[in-house]
């Protein structure tokens, strides 16, 4: 497992990219014990268009607060695609939403498509539970985390009445990703 | 201090978080301020937890009125504190001097973005280094500390509370525009490791015979509140033991102001702090504080591993400056090199020490983007 | 509105963020937002040519006039 | 053909705007500078102040001379500008916040010298630039960042304090009444003497999200029914006007000379005396 | 027999005081300690808070807690005293210059949020301390020290202004008045909420020296003529108000809800959320 | 300029007085201020005389007001300057560091009274050394002149002004409430003596081309006046040549502050000022300010009596500090003394330069009263 | 005044500026500057002890009551 | 004749001590060319008791701008010659108003004693005129004055119609110093 590992989760105001990097966080930092370094989108920036909350774990103590080679990138629009992919490290992975991004800067990148927000309605009922579906998603792709560390978090982020739903987003995520893995992910494509 | 429901063992947490929580955990029950980038949320988060725990949240018209209010406070017995960044700052100056000169328990949170003026608001940097001590008119002591991690903002913050109550006066903390707004994972240390520190109180009887400013061998008065039966005076005119203007006497304004350098100057071993990394056998000594230093130890490391021997000397109290300690690595030294985000402040105070003539070179950025670990580096390996 | 007169409506595409103030408060409903949420002409003959549109967009992305 | 008055009075080249989606601040730009196209002043002797907060980057996008200054001290820059050269049309743009949280003092004291400046107060009830913490205009009960069990600072009436500091032109309308709000700002221009006009706006994103009052456009939409004109005011009774903003046109008056003139009458009565001396 | 006022209430030993012959703010310090005692607060919770200016030297002498600010801030100041501990009686006295020209804006924003301080306003139309420039009170036409050529700045009406901000107890009287003036301070502090009383006071060795005006005793004894009461002024046409002074007591209402008590207020709900999240 | 009836050849003046005659003999023509000891004078003074030549006298409503007026005055074309003492310097701040950022020539003078605080109004002190360079958040220039005269008050006041045109900056004067209100006789000196600097204008025609903050090989923009037909835009966020902000660009952001620094820094020559006096053979040098270089001298010849080889060296500039020439005579000094009447501020100044280590000793003075020739002597006799 | 009360008027002397205002403004002219402009009680049945003279000392010199 | 010479005039306000000051030092400063250091009594301090004006007059450039031995104090009140006499240079003399002053700390100094304003009162008509009657005697006590040069410097400093009445006070007080000087002064004593 890399030591050091720089993840990005990109959207738009509103798709929770700020709760992904919350959640994350919490759980490879106070559950599984790692270094961890968050950074978010900040002021003006945030408020519309393109914005991203960005971890960083490591080992060791982290220095320097800024992620410049991502291992992972989530891009929940067409704009973070766009705006927050160029940088994503060699070997590095971008996980998008398949109905939400159409075109990927291609170069010579894994990219992992996933309908995100429609699992989320299909799942859910409710557009609003992406972000978990994601969560699911990532923690399977991203090999750094540890699926049941960032289950936990999740459940424990929301009120008790949400866990249920809450669970399903994240397996439906985590699901979707394994297929992608083991190369069956057909339904969604 | 109850255990707050925000006080588990570990947290992930922003620096202005952190900074509050701190803050709480010191027993902080008044918070006076004006929201201003990027300090906006340490406000929000008191404003918030504040009445839960009976404490109050006050937003001021200004920065002017948020100091005052603060002191206001501290005189009616609250552990007070306001949160600014550079141009709120400026304002404060005035009224800071008044807490310096009238001897106020208060903390000021400083998250130092980009400046001069406006700046740019979301940018960090570590230009306000030389205000933190020489902002206002007229010489004065203060208390400045700088952390470096969102852990140490909210040690230092919980230390900054319990400074400003032993030694009546004044005490900031540097932030910066980084370090408020990324999270970490820090340690809530248990109340008893922050040793909570309050103001000592009179004990004379209730009559007239307290006198605010009359200070026992530790130069330290004590202090009653407003309303605990004294019935006292203060002036932010130059005052004798008494608290009332002493203005035509030299001797009562000399006692005044020395006392007051004093009592820092005295207790500067108990005050100063500062970090040393790798500096045993350093001939290149960086020198950086904040969110410099953290980068300084990967350059380090690097400048190690081709064999250059180079350590980190990071004072974390600004003023009192950790001067003898420091002055010890720089007799070893062959070279200083002062590395900040601003045109060498740092540098200046490092270059007022005996014994580094000659000896320092200097990296700085100012242009609101991070010191990175290779500008040290490579500065390191241009004076080696 | 007479009949010469067509109603020249502008939109700067750049400028417009589909905030959606224009076509809610058209008095005559003669603008309605397209599928990016960006208004545009649907009953030129309902306008009456009041302006609201162009002085509410907080955007400077409308300006309406006459053609000739 | 006439250019547009946005060709003419804009910077095209920093448009579009940093402003949110359906942010009223573009509204009030653009009634600004259609009062002043109205007014037919001199493009070249018209200078835009401005403070810090979102609305103060008004200036940012005009194509007048513009001096974004500090936060809340728009209007004392601006009186240096307008004693300097009276000659200039000195306009103020500023916030709830900028112009009557940290700039209260400099308001009422331009109001009562009564200089000849328009300040036009986007009014937002809320501080946009930093977040959304309440200011002095924000209604008891909102919430926002700072009020999260609901603000408990009664709010300024803009047009009161501006009234009762001795300003002789003032005014209010808002982002849905555009026509009447081009108009006062017009007539602000045009008066001799200190003028505010408190323009209502909305700020969607802070605190009409945290309120729940909806986006851009239902905001903009719901001023009608949270207004009352003064004509209309003038018929209710103080419990009907509670939850009221009234708008119109309050004072307008030109009993009390502008101050920049009184000082040219020094100049003259200065001048004569040393003329006399000699 | 009980002790006099005086040798209760003021600190001998700091007497006799700095102010010059025929000073008013002697007269208005004495009306505020017998005020005080009128209401008879405990003398261990009243703190008078003070700026900078001759007046503000006025908690000097008396024996309270004392706290003596900067210049325009004590508003402020006790602000903070007042929320820390709202037992307490929180009194200001202010200067002119101290209150509405440096600090107009504390003084407007307090009034706003209706806090509980009594602000005494020794207002003698100038800036004694620094010798005498004019001030925000400073009549049109009258000399000062920076007025030579006599004074074209409009004056505030202090009482107009605390009004128009907010306060909810607003009075003013006059040195050759102490009767209503002792009567408007005891008021005032009485009164739950921020309270202003207007102290129309004589600056003979400034302000009435250089307009020709007389000693004390005569500055004193012109107010009779200078003022007019507010039940009278009812009567007058605004030209013979144009250059009367009110007296009398403008506001006094208690619907608007104190500050500290709406503030004790939401630390109940917030720690009751707290309690109902353990 | 005209000569005002107010310029004979010699005439008995007070410090206050010669600065406002040198400010109107340099060209002011615009005054905004707050009444303020021991300032207050020159505001009375130049509300009395600015309108007999035209120009104008604004009384606002405190420091913060005053300092926004002078700014907004100087960028509708005036000569504008204000005055004040430590407290108001403290509120002038942030608006002062708008000055330096927005690169608006104007005068500040500073006569400073004893601090912090209210300290004592009536005093005198020079306890604004530092604030004068770092009383503001991050890093700015300033030029700050400290004379020693009232004849001096007069010239360095003209100079003032002629250095805020030159350059583009806010200039300092640095006065203190002994010589503000003392009377000396001057020499008041002819116009061309003075020679009147006006800021350099813009010859671009005047539509869009014309960008405020674009400079030729001198670093210093022209400068059009509002209302000229330029239409420009000034920001107080770091802004590019255009005025307008720069928040993003990290190379913009460098290139402007470095342009502003730059721009004294290479002018130091021509800007920096200082007075040797007995220096040639001196192997103790007294540095020395102001009031206090005067008995510095006095001290001196005394010394010399006793054969002890004295000099004196007084820094005019005080920002840009005159480094090279202090240098040339530490480098031959055995001791450097620093004599000042505050807690030791331009002692720090010097410990800055290299090859002063070692050799500095100090003389303060914080308790209102003046410093005397006897003190210095002393020092002087301590450590010869 | 009834006969047997006395005017009992106490002037702090050294806190007296003798500035005139008591004695200006007595209604009954019953206090009098004495050569050093410090008043002095100089018709006893005049006063009708309103206390005014008192209430107006700027200087706290002036302590007035009734003699038993 | 003193090198370096300390006067001071001492009174209170509305005597115009601030103005004797002024005339002096422009007798001293610009008329005769000396190098020449006033103070005054400043602020509140000046705004009643007892004020005073103080100046240095030397041949060289005045280092230290306070006065520690005056050569000549004048005292117009009691108070003033209370408070300003004590620091008198040895040989220094004492100006008093007879009318006045009542005592002087009498440690065996020179006192010259004039009924100063009543001589005003005499030749002007007006108290006001004290203080030029004072320099008169002042210009003819301190022999560091040149008589002339202080009546020009009285003469202008007021307007041209005050110039007689001036004169007149001036020299009033000169005689009375003079009579001093030769033992005559009987006349008002
Ligand atoms: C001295 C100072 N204090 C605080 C700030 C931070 N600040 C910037 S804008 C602003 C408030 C803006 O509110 P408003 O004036 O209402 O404008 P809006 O953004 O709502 O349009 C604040 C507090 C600052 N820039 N400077
Ligand atoms: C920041 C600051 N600015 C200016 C001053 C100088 N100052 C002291 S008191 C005063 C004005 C006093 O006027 P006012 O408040 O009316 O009181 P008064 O002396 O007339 O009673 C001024 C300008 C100061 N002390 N601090
Ligand atoms: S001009 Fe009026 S009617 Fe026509 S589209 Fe615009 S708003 Fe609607
Ligand atoms: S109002 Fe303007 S920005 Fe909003 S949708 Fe219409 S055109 Fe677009
Ligand atoms: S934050 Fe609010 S005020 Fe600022 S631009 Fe967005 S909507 Fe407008
Ligand atoms: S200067 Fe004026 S206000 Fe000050 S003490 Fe004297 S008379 Fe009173
Ligand atoms: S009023 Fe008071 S101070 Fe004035 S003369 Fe009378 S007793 Fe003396
Ligand atoms: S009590 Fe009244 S009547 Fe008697 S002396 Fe005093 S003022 Fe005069
Ligand atoms: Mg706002
Ligand atoms: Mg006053």
């Amino acid at each position: 497992m890399k030591k050091h590992f720089e993840m990005r989760f990109g959207g738009t105001g509103g798709q929770g990219m700020m709760l992904m990097g919350d959640v994350t966080a919490e759980a490879a930092g106070i559950k599984e014990g790692k270094e961890i370094l968050l950074t978010k989108s900040y002021g003006p920036e945030s408020r519309g268009g393109a914005c991203r909350s960005e971890l960083i774990i490591d080992d060791e103590k982290i220095a320097y607060p800024v992620v410049s080679e991502p291992d992972v990138v989530l891009a929940m629009s067409q704009k973070a695609c766009d705006s927050y992919t160029g940088d994503l490290a060699a070997g590095g992975i971008i996980i998008i939403d398949s109905d939400l991004v159409k075109s990927v800067p291609q170069r010579g990148r894994s990219v992992f498509s996933i309908p995100i927000t429609r699992i989320a309605k299909e799942v859910t009922g409710k557009e609003i539970s992406a972000n978990v579906v994601a969560l699911g998603a990532v923690a399977v792709l991203a090999d750094v985390l540890d699926e049941e560390a960032m289950k936990e978090a999740v459940i424990e982020r929301f009120p008790a009445k949400f866990t249920e739903a809450n669970v399903q987003a994240f397996e439906a995520g985590a699901a979707a990703a394994e297929e992608l893995v083991s190369g069956q992910a057909k339904k969604y494509a | 201090m109850e255990k707050t429901a925000y006080a588990p063992e570990y947290r992930v947490l922003t620096g202005n978080e952190a900074v509050t929580l701190g803050a709480l955990a010191a027993g902080m029950n008044f918070f006076a301020g004006y929201p201003i980038t990027p300090a906006t949320e340490i406000a929000e988060l008191a404003s918030e937890l504040l009445p839960k725990y009976g404490g109050k949240y006050m937003q001021m018209e200004d920065e002017l009125a948020s100091m005052a209010a603060v002191i206001g406070a501290s005189f009616a017995g609250s552990k007070a504190m306001t949160a600014t960044s550079g141009p709120g700052c400026s304002l404060m100056q005035e009224n800071l001097s008044y807490g310096m000169l009238a001897e106020v328990p208060c903390v000021l949170i400083d998250v130092m973005r980009q400046g001069p003026c406006q700046g740019v608001a979301t940018m960090p940097a570590q230009g306000d280094i030389m205000q933190s001590r020489w902002g206002t008119h007229g010489d004065h002591p203060i208390i400045v500390t700088a952390p470096s991690s969102v852990e140490e903002l909210y040690r230092e913050t919980a230390r900054a509370f319990n400074m400003a109550e032993k030694y009546r006066t004044p005490v900031m903390v540097l932030s910066d525009a980084a370090m408020a707004h990324m999270s970490e994972k820090i340690r809530i240390p248990a109340a008893e490791e922050l040793c909570i520190t309050n103001r000592k109180k009179p004990d004379v009887p209730k009559d007239r015979n307290y006198k605010p400013y009359e200070a026992d061998e530790t130069d330290i008065p004590p202090m009653a509140s407003f309303g605990d039966g004294y019935r006292w005076f203060v002036s932010g005119i130059i005052h004798d033991e008494t608290g009332f203007p002493a203005t035509a006497d030299y001797e009562k304004i000399a006692e005044k102001l020395t006392r007051i350098e004093r009592k820092i100057d005295w207790n500067i071993k108990e005050i100063e702090s500062y970090e040393e990394y790798r500096t045993d056998d350093a001939e290149i000594i960086i020198v950086a504080i904040g969110i410099v230093s953290r980068v300084a130890k990967g350059a380090i490391d690097k400048a190690r591993k081709e064999g250059v021997k180079a350590g980190l000397f990071r004072p974390i109290t600004l003023w009192p400056f950790p001067d003898e300690a420091l002055q010890k690595q720089a007799a070893k030294a062959k070279k200083i090199i002062t590395a900040e985000m601003n045109d060498g402040q740092l540098s200046r105070i490092v270059k007022e020490l005996d014994g580094t003539d000659g000896k320092i070179e200097k990296v700085t950025r100012n242009d609101g983007a991070l010191m990175t670990a290779d500008m040290i580096y490579d500065r390191i390996m241009e004076v080696k | 509105m007479k009949q010469e007169e067509k109603v020249d409506f502008r939109l700067n595409r750049e400028y417009c963020k589909a905030c959606g103030i224009c076509t809610a408060l058209c008095p005559k409903k003669a603008i309605s937002a397209d599928d990016e949420g960006k208004p545009s002409m649907i009953n030129e003959e309902a306008c009456i040519m009041c302006r609201l549109c162009e002085l509410r967009c907080p955007d400077f992305a409308i300006r309406i006039g006459r053609m000739q | 053909m006439e250019q547009h008055v946005f060709d003419r009075l804009m910077r095209d080249d920093k448009l579009p705007h940093m402003w949110c989606r359906g942010c009223g601040n573009g509204i009030v730009l653009q009634s600004i500078i259609r009062a002043i196209d109205r007014t037919g002043i001199d493009q070249d002797k018209a200078v835009i102040v401005s403070g810090v907060g979102c609305s103060s980057r008004a200036n940012n996008y005009t194509d007048f001379c513009g001096l974004h200054t500090t936060h809340g001290r728009p209007i004392a820059f601006a009186t240096g500008v307008k004693m300097a050269n009276p000659e200039l049309q000195v306009i103020v743009v500023t916030g709830d916040g900028d112009s009557t949280s940290i700039g209260g003092n400099h308001f009422i004291q331009a109001a009562r010298r009564n200089i000849d400046l328009t300040v036009v107060v986007f009014n937002n009830s809320n501080y946009g630039m930093t977040g959304g913490q309440y200011s002095p205009t924000t209604p008891v009960g909102a919430f926002t960042r700072t009020s999260v069990y609901g603000n408990i600072e009664p709010a300024f009436d803009v047009c009161r304090l501006a009234e009762g500091s001795g300003a002789t032109y003032v005014a209010r309308s808002t982002t849905y009444h555009v026509q009447s709000l081009i108009k006062y700002i017009a007539s602000g221009i045009t008066h001799k003497g200190f003028s505010v006009i408190d323009a209502m706006c909305d700020c969607p994103t802070l605190f009409g999200r945290i309120n729940g009052l909806g986006d851009g456009a239902k905001m903009i939409a719901a001023w009608p029914e949270k207004t009352v004109s003064i004509e209309k005011a003038g018929t209710l009774s103080a419990d009907e006007l509670e939850e009221k903003v009234i708008i119109g046109e309050f004072v307008n008056s030109s009993r009390r000379s502008e101050y920049t003139e009184k000082y040219a009458r020094i100049i003259e009565e200065a001048q004569r005396e040393r003329a006399d001396l000699k």
